[in-house]
């Protein structure tokens, strides 16, 4: 324990706030190209432009729900039409007095987010696709109602669009306006999506389970993001009703909806820039490609096929240059157990996790039946038994995902509520999983960072708008990260993304993941599974070590020897029952586990 | 090692498989002759079920597999069902929402209607207490009872080579001794039988051969009448050879 | 534009058309030869392009036979023709491109009313003269749109007529007013009730109809059931004209159908069940494209002659329609040839137009009035006397 | 009035409970959800007014030409945006690769036949108006093809081996597969009479629904919602369903009108199944990690 103070090499820090958003070249040209397009002199330019910034404001937000949060929102452009309609009746005083055009965009703004979140309820409990036919459905509801209620929306008719006064005034003033809004959406999402709310969004796309274990309460979170895609849809709404000047139902089309959807996926699912791109060049292209102008939601269509069969990734895969560079073949994991004390909280009080008289079927199997188990600070408890005799549940039961039929779980004698797998992580109770959950597109850091979730400070509008203690947060727990991740000896694939790792990393990179919790109490999953022999043995040195710092540690394993070689007790399952518990030499001379557990 | 004196069914050499990124098996190597029993021992997650996907195609892997003289290595399983070599695969996954006798049935699923209609009641008849509930929805069963359907359906076919993947687990040891009773059977007939088995005693009681599977290698062969097996047997499953003591 | 345009020096000018490389180039001064630039929006494709369709064999024809005869002083019309797609945002994009890139002399359209209503305000700030067919009487307005100018009748126009040809020639007193839920659906129907009332109608029943709605049997029940003695379709759909017509008939309900010009389109006829399902409808249509006695006024009946020598198809198109889109371009070449294309000259020009003898209408503008259509032609005619894409004048009138 | 509300209620009851078991067909064979139910709806109404009405094939020569162009929709369904998705990791891509196609297929459809509703031609030469307004076939046809379809589907899950086939892929496909079941083919198979019964919903619907590319986005909803109520893969469920939404919305458009319809059924459909989002007769499912 020499070298605690060991430097840990850091991976280049990404500098000022471009650095969040990846390729900040391509967005100084963007933001550039933005500035000085009016000297163009082409209004015709500046109307393209100006509709792509408006469509980019909606879809910088859907981005957030559809790349991130993997929700297939496919009809978004019903937040368009609110905030449209909101925007324009209110300015117009068709309710009420007049509004200030500013006052009734951010009415628009509003509508949005409270529309954002009753669209979005149904995500909270629903499959994809009942989700997807969902904001379908709605985006054809709020055409019909602007149709019938004719007093505020002017039915078919329509409505005149909010003027916004100097120097915001309809062609460049407006057009400055627009730009503004793009850039302060894409500035807000990028927060967001480089914060612990926006990993924890990407790994409810691609790692509930792991998200939820890391303290991620999917409800709330997914509530927040559908109420900022939601109110910035209504921001675009405002602002396409006055660049239209003039809005019936007709104008909102199915069409938009499905170029807002498409453009998201054709960009990249979890990047910024690739959608932003690609939203650009959807606006623009039928413009200068005029012939193809009634096919173009036919080669959206078939963009999309393409990019789902053959380029999942989209545009930002094709831009991601770093993540093409080869790694190097022959890595070893030189596990650095030693640095611990900086990474765990010493525990010296002691504390136990306990599981009594758990009974668990499914259908008529019964997968547990009458369990007690309990977990001491500092040990290392084993859990052996064959397959099937109920030993992932038994942790299942613990981290909260499964709902026994009987018996209660408790944690200082305090009981653990069932079925509230994210308030687990609050407790201090870390797990990792049989088939490694991570998330495959995110750098190796992200995918650990996700593990401290729980300690960040910021609220989601400090987040918003980078405010200090967001960026306290990020940088507290990328320090943490890269030393955990140091810790299980992986801190020089810290930027790869994970799915380029091998297993026995991504086994580690879970490991490294939950220690970002500080946790108190670590289920490993048979983290030995498809380890080579020396892996297994460094892996083993690190389990001891994590438990000599205080943390109790609950080990699901086959590797038997491993087992009897790292565990203060063991206990052994059979068909969902406890079959012998003691010490590893006591269940290696015991009778029964021998015959059960080798069929002798 | 021993070499099987029969003529070789199934050769297996070099085989590797896994789920995605995880590779469980390491070029393994296997024989099983005409008409012997082979058990398949091994520890949990040693890999014995992956393995008998691997020979079936159920699984993809690299590897070559020969099965009655033919070259099986990029087969699906149907392919080997109809060239002879049934799986049953472990967890009795019968389809509950069919009658028994649909279940036997769909076994021999495009072969001739006459053929089939003898070959079901052959079938049924190894268990006249599945045969007896033939119009009952499979739901309906009992896990052993779904077990001895699942080897039924195995036999429509009249296999060279019948894989049967831990058909005791969740029996009652009388129901056990059916099941295997089957097996054994079955060798007289002419099958072959290649066994993952939990239960080592009455594995080695039944086979004629044995190999054993730890962490995704064969770390024994035998034939069962070799001495001392079990002890050689839990050597290999705790085998010091893979992982050194923590210093 | 705005001021801050104009402040831009020249040399950042050029310096951001550099950084535009297919960005547009000032145009050079004018050349006397150059071909004259008009802006065309018609809706060639999506849910409500029959009329457009129709009206741009006109336009196209007028422009070619003008171009064949040597043009306007020797300069060519060019048709810059945008499909607005039926969509409002695609009738956006393509004003600015129209105004500001291509430097159009005049606009042309759009076609389509809810087009236009986007369309119109955006034509004005540009200052670009704007000639239009569309009917919502919202798009004329002489103080906001100085510049925009109407060939067609207004929807108060077209609806007078048919409210005069209901109860004061057909003398009925209960009528069921419908509308699909598009701009021009809803305008009419919100327009002709009050109409109606102070004509001493009672409106027995009126509401609109999403157009995709395939059954239409609970709406005339519901006018059954009020005693309506005529039922008062707004709509340019003609599935859902059909329908209208079809529940008519299988309802066995013999009320005369009163209302706009689509009723009378060979789409609506393709969907009847039966033909007699086309009796006693009576359409929207226009004097001079009327048969009256069997024949055409002489100047439609001259064009008709023209046309049929170009082998313009009638099947699927009306006459008026043809006959707005040649008057449309022809009254656009007749001002220029008089005025020359500045906007000021072409507005001073048209603001003095007095009965303009078109194929379709007589045109009469003035500065105040830019609505340029006389009430008397609007009238109603038989829609089962389809003929060449025109129609008998109704019973009832005096010729 | 009653007389309309029923007959024109469960005709177009019938069409959505048809789509419903598009739906149903194609998710038992595939657990897939796919956006080309409502697509092949539309191409019924479409195809068959192309074929009679406009190219004046024989009725019967062009139902069959329309039900075969059916299953080749299925089978290029499966081929393009099923079977590549499948293996993947990610579970709801087929949600987009199918869409993608629908959308794809309408829009041609839009250009190609128009955005206008066309006429489909009457297929019993017989008089409107000489039988009684109940036994219109415009109505009893859907309702036929819904029966024809039942029992047809009946026959084949309960009385062929083939169709045990698909019920045995349905409920364990994996180990349908180690049984030596032609799982991909008999997958196709679905999907081509998926296609079949979709087309069919769309043919014998579309004297009510007219030949109109924008029968596919009413279809896809309104068929879906039997399904989400009804449980997913009941066939039962999306007959009851698609009979009693038929039912509601056209008694809805006679009592208060066609919007209010249109928002009811979304409210229902949304509180539904945020109530039991397994559907009313769905049974709940573990969940296993």
């Amino acid at each position: 324990m020499t070298d605690t103070a060991a430097p840990i090499s850091q991976p280049k820090a990404p500098a000022g706030w471009l650095g969040r958003l990846e390729g900040s070249a391509w967005w100084i040209v963007l933001g550039l190209a933005g500035l000085l397009l009016p000297l163009l002199e082409d209004s015709y330019i500046g109307v393209i432009a100006q509709r792509a910034y408006i469509y980019w404001v909606l879809s910088a937000g859907l981005n957030l729900v559809v790349g991130y949060a993997g929700q297939i929102a496919i009809g978004w452009v019903s937040m368009l039409t609110l905030g449209a309609y909101t925007t324009a009746a209110l300015a117009a005083g068709r309710v009420g007095p007049e509004w200030h055009p500013f006052l009734a965009l951010a009415a628009g703004g509003v509508m949005g987010a409270v529309a954002g979140v009753v669209v979005g309820l149904p995500a909270l409990r629903l499959r994809t696709f009942y989700f997807a036919m969902t904001t379908l459905g709605f985006s054809t509801i709020v055409t019909q109602v602007a149709l019938a209620w004719k007093d505020v929306t002017g039915g078919g008719v329509g409505t005149p669009g909010p003027v916004f006064p100097w120097p915001f005034d309809p062609g460049w003033g407006f057009y400055y306006f627009c730009f503004f809004l793009a850039a302060l959406a894409t500035w807000m999402t990028a927060n967001i999506g480089a914060s612990r709310y926006g990993r924890a969004l990407v790994a409810i796309r691609d790692a509930e389970v792991a998200a939820e274990a890391s303290g991620v309460s999917k409800a709330r979170l997914l509530i927040l993001v559908f109420m900022l895609a939601g109110a910035l849809g209504g921001v675009a709404g405002g602002l396409f009703a006055s660049l239209q000047s003039y809005i019936t139902p007709d104008a909102f089309t199915f069409e938009m909806s499905v170029l807002f959807f498409i453009a998201i996926l054709i960009g990249g699912r979890g990047s910024i820039l690739g959608p932003a791109l690609a939203t650009i060049i959807l606006t623009a292209l039928p413009e200068f490609a005029a012939p193809l102008v009634q096919w173009s939601t036919f080669l959206y269509a078939t963009l999309l096929l393409v990019i789902v069969l053959v380029i999942p990734g989209g545009i930002a895969d094709l831009l991601d240059f770093r993540n093409r560079r080869p790694l190097e073949k022959h890595r070893e994991i030189v596990t650095r157990p030693e640095l611990l004390a900086r990474v765990l909280d010493r525990h010296s009080e002691k504390n136990t996790l306990s599981m009594t008289g758990i009974e668990l079927h499914f259908g008529g199997v019964r997968a547990i039946d009458g369990l007690d188990l309990e977990v001491r600070s500092g040990e290392v408890h084993g859990l052996i038994g064959p397959n099937g005799s109920g030993k992932t549940t038994a942790l299942n039961v613990l981290s909260g995902y499964y709902k026994p039929h009987a018996g209660e779980a408790r944690l200082n004698g305090a009981v653990l509520p069932f079925l509230e797998a994210h308030t687990r992580a609050d407790r201090r109770i870390a797990r990792t999983f049989q088939t490694p959950r991570i998330v495959g597109g995110a750098s190796v850091l992200d995918n650990v960072m996700i593990g401290g979730t729980i300690f960040g400070q910021a609220t989601f509008s400090e987040t918003l708008l980078s405010l200090p203690r967001h960026r306290r947060d990020e940088a507290h727990l990328r320090e943490a990260a890269l030393l955990a991740l140091a810790t299980v000896g992986l801190e020089q694939l810290a930027a790869v993304r994970a799915d380029r790792l091998q297993h026995s990393e991504l086994r580690f990179m879970e490991i490294a993941r939950a220690l970002m919790l500080r946790p108190a109490f670590l289920m490993l999953d048979e983290p030995a599974a498809g380890l080579s022999a020396e892996e297994i043995r460094r892996l083993g040195a690190l389990i001891v070590a994590i438990s000599r710092s205080g943390t109790g540690v609950l080990l699901i394993e086959h590797h038997a020897d491993l087992i009897f070689d790292i565990c203060d007790r063991v206990t052994v399952l059979n068909l969902g029952k406890k079959l012998a518990a003691g010490t590893p030499a006591e269940i290696r001379s015991h009778r029964e586990v021998v015959s059960a557990y080798l069929g002798a | 090692m021993p070499i099987s004196g029969r003529e070789p069914l199934l050769q297996v050499s070099g085989l590797s498989a896994g789920y995605g990124k995880i590779g469980v098996l390491n070029g393994i190597d296997l024989t099983v002759g005409k008409g012997e029993i082979v058990a398949l021992l091994g520890p949990n997650g040693a890999g014995k079920s992956t393995l008998l996907k691997a020979v079936s195609g159920l699984l993809p892997r690299t590897g070559k597999v020969t099965f009655a003289g033919r070259d099986m290595s990029t087969t699906s399983p149907r392919d080997a069902v109809n060239a002879g070599l049934v799986h049953v695969v472990e967890g009795h996954r019968v389809f509950t929402q069919l009658t028994v006798h649909e279940n036997v049935m769909l076994a021999g699923y495009g072969m001739a209607r006459r053929e089939l209609a003898g070959r079901v009641e052959e079938a049924l008849a190894f268990f006249p207490e599945i045969a007896e509930k033939r119009n009952d929805r499979a739901v309906t069963l009992s896990g052993g009872q779904q077990q001895m359907l699942a080897v039924t359906q195995g036999l429509v076919r009249h296999p060279k080579l019948l894989m049967l993947d831990e058909p005791s687990a969740g029996l009652s040891p009388v129901l056990v001794d059916r099941v295997l009773a089957a097996a054994a059977r079955l060798r007289d007939a002419g099958t072959a039988v290649l066994l993952v088995e939990q239960l080592i005693e009455k594995a080695l009681n039944l086979a004629d051969r044995v190999y054993a599977l730890a962490r995704g290698t064969i770390v024994l062969e035998a034939t069962t009448d070799e001495p001392d097996l079990p002890n050689r047997l839990e050597h290999a499953y705790f085998g010091q050879d893979v992982s050194a003591p923590l210093a | 534009m705005s001021l801050r345009r104009r402040q831009v020096l020249a040399g950042s000018a050029a310096t951001a058309t550099a950084l535009a490389a297919a960005g547009s180039f000032p145009a050079p001064a004018i050349a006397q030869s150059d071909p004259i630039k008009i802006g065309y929006l018609p809706a060639l494709t999506g849910p409500s392009s029959s009329t457009g369709v129709g009206i741009n064999r006109g336009t196209q024809l007028a422009v070619e036979e003008i171009n064949k005869a040597g043009g306007i002083k020797g300069r060519k019309l060019e048709l810059i023709s945008r499909d607005t797609q039926s969509d409002p945002t695609k009738a956006v994009n393509a004003v600015a491109e129209l105004t500001q890139r291509a430097k159009a002399s005049i606009i042309w359209g759009p076609l389509n009313s809810g087009e236009a209503l986007a369309a119109t305000p955006l034509i004005a700030r540009d200052k670009v003269p704007m000639l239009h067919p569309c009917w919502v009487d919202e798009l004329i307005d002489v103080k906001k749109y100085p510049m925009a100018f109407r060939m067609a009748p207004t929807n108060t126009q077209v609806g007078k007529g048919a409210n005069h040809y209901v109860v004061n020639v057909l003398k009925l007193k209960k009528v069921a007013v419908i509308s699909d839920t598009t701009g021009y659906g809803t305008a009419s129907v919100n327009t002709y009730v009050p109409m109606l009332k102070a004509m001493g109608a009672e409106v027995v029943y009126s509401n609109h109809v999403d157009a995709a709605n395939p059954d239409l049997k609970p709406e005339l029940l519901r006018m059954q059931n009020a005693g309506a003695q005529t039922i008062m379709p707004w709509s340019v759909n003609a599935g859902f004209l059909s329908r209208i017509l079809n529940t008519r008939g299988a309802m066995n309900w013999d009320v005369p159908v009163v209302g706009q010009t689509t009723l009378g389109s060979g789409q609506t006829k393709a969907l009847l069940d039966k033909p007699e399902n086309w009796n006693k409808v009576y359409s929207n249509n226009f004097r001079n494209c009327c048969y009256v006695g069997g024949k055409l006024p002489e100047r439609a009946a001259a064009f008709v002659e023209r046309l049929k020598k170009e082998k313009i198809e009638f099947s699927d198109t009306l006459l008026w329609w043809v006959a707005l889109g040649w008057d449309g371009a022809q009254m656009i070449a007749d001002t220029f040839k008089a005025a020359g294309t500045k906007a000021e000259d072409v507005v001073a020009h048209m603001n003095k137009v007095k009965s303009w003898p078109g194929i379709y209408g007589t045109v009469t503008w003035t500065p105040q009035e830019h609505n340029g259509f006389p009430d008397q032609e609007v009238v109603m005619c038989e829609v089962n006397s389809l003929r060449d894409g025109a129609f008998n004048l109704a019973p009832g009138y005096s010729s | 009035m009653f007389q309309s509300i029923v007959s024109y209620g469960l005709a177009v009851g019938a069409v959505y409970a048809l789509i419903g078991i598009t739906y149903n067909v194609m998710y038992s064979a595939s657990r897939v959800f796919s956006f080309t139910a409502g697509m092949l709806g539309m191409l019924g109404g479409v195809l068959g007014a192309l074929f009679i009405h406009k190219w004046g094939m024989n009725a019967v020569l062009g139902f069959v030409l329309v039900l075969g162009c059916g299953a080749l929709m299925g089978l290029v369904t499966e081929i393009l945006t099923v079977r590549p998705v499948l293996k993947s990791i990610e579970q709801h891509l087929y949600v987009l690769s199918t869409l993608a196609f629908a959308l794809m297929i309408q829009q041609v459809t839009a250009i190609e036949w128009g955005t206008e509703a066309q006429p489909f031609p009457v297929l019993i030469p017989i008089e409107t108006g000489t039988v009684s307004a109940w036994l219109d076939q415009k109505f009893l046809l859907p309702l036929l093809a819904c029966a024809v379809t039942i029992a047809g589907l009946e026959y084949l899950y309960r009385r062929t081996l083939i169709g045990r086939a698909f019920l045995a892929i349905a409920e364990d496909s994996y180990a349908a597969r180690a049984l030596g079941l032609p799982e991909t083919r008999l997958r196709l198979a679905s999907y081509a009479i998926a296609g079949i019964i979709g087309t069919l919903a769309g043919f014998t619907g579309a004297q009510m629904l007219l030949a109109y590319f924008g029968n596919q986005a009413i279809l896809s909803f309104y068929g879906f919602v039997p399904v989400a109520l009804g449980g997913m893969g009941s066939n039962r469920g999306a007959v009851i369903g698609g009979l009693a939404l038929g039912l509601f919305q056209q008694a809805a458009n006679f009592l208060v009108g066609g919007i209010f319809a249109a928002v009811a059924v979304f409210a229902v459909f949304i509180v539904v199944l945020l109530i039991r989002p397994e559907g009313l007769a769905g049974a709940a499912t573990a969940r296993r990690v």
